[in-house]
């Protein structure tokens, strides 16, 4: 089996799911299944003006290059993109993608959730709120949740 | 060796990085937060609650009882955020 | 809570994902998470021409459209499509899309999750190999292991 | 009723459909299947291991053991492999 075909990006630019999905699967007949999640800028109280994501340059393609080689050698993956962006933000801009690709469902499924989950928590990202009346700008706080989803790979 | 801090604790420190030359007592990730926080109110602000800051030497996480011997960049930053 | 925003589609024609999930994105702040699934005829020996689904016409829309109704009741999704053709598909071509939107990512993973796994063994749809050499036309055999794959639902 | 055939069990039959008339003796799925395979070496091909047979009543599965009373359209078919 060849080297799966892997990109990692940090990026302040928007990202094409579309793209990325077609890189991974046209010219081919292996690829049996596709997952794809995106993470997207929410504001259900009206009250959010942007999101502002710092980051650790280096260390943030490092990190996620190592979570992507621990998912490889976990599931038979064909294929993985993980784009994460960094700077301002909007309501309902696009913060984070990753696909996932394999001959069969579960491993595309599971290697996505994965990937997402070790995101979520060892990736060297910081979220930062700008509200719209302009008030104190809050860092958001981890969420014991996401440690707990990190708990169900660790067997 | 070089410190760089990231989200409330750059914020909180008021830099992005700085070099540091902790003396030799100061053995572990955790000893050199211990010691950071003696620079001034700065820094004891970013540091008054120790259990909850993350480190990395030389990109790679570390606990705060690994050892900072021949570390060329130590980093301080909040619990991550991302995704 | 409103109503998800839910289409179900059985069709010859082709899909496009990035239409679907930019119907379920744009112009609300609500969405956090979009979790995409796409199917593709795989054939990895390079004997195969098609793959040629047949489907129960009426029951097909119907029993998609009862999973979806429990996969609403057991998830806080705020969107749901579900698009499966039938008639000759080429290797690499499209066969099954479903997309789930929610808050958040967990919902939206095991939504999407639970609805392939219950499309797999209860929409009605059957798959017949055409090879490259005209040689026996085979009905694809169900598997066992997406009969399992159902098991980790029923809790 | 309306009988309707799927995938190989359409193809065993040679028929998409067919209007029958069961006696009352046969009162379940399972009955019906065990009439239908007197009907001919097609149908006693096509229902030659009944238990692989799926079947729906009116658009919803159901299992050999329910009653046919009162049903408009039966399809049998084998397990689904769409998706």
């Amino acid at each position: 089996m060849s080297a799966p075909d892997r990109r990692i990006s940090i990026q302040a630019e928007d990202f094409d799911a579309a793209a990325e999905i077609a890189a991974l699967t046209q010219g081919r007949k292996d690829v049996g299944a596709v997952v794809t999640f995106t993470g997207l800028c929410r504001d259900e109280g009206e009250t959010l003006a942007a999101l502002e994501l710092e980051h650790y340059p280096g260390m943030a393609e490092e990190e996620i290059s190592r979570v992507v080689t621990q998912a490889e050698s976990r599931w038979p993956l064909l294929g993985v993109r993980v784009i994460h962006r960094y700077g301002k933000i909007a309501p309902g801009g696009n913060i984070v993608l990753v696909v996932a690709t394999s001959s069969h469902r579960l491993a595309a499924f599971e290697a996505a959730e994965f990937l997402m989950d070790y995101l979520k928590t060892r990736a060297p990202f910081w979220k930062k709120e700008h509200r719209l009346d302009g008030a104190a700008r809050d860092w958001v706080s981890a969420k014991d949740a996401d440690d707990r989803a990190l708990e169900r790979w660790e067997k | 060796m070089k410190a760089v801090y990231f989200a409330w604790v750059r914020e909180r420190i008021g830099r992005t990085d700085e070099e540091i030359a902790p003396p030799a007592s100061v053995v572990s990730v955790g000893d050199l937060i211990g010691w950071l926080s003696e620079r001034g109110e700065e820094y004891a602000h970013a540091f008054e609650k120790p259990n909850v800051i993350r480190a990395a030497i030389d990109r790679t996480h570390v606990k705060h009882d690994a050892p900072i011997a021949g570390a060329r960049e130590i980093a301080f930053f909040p619990p991550m955020t991302g995704g």
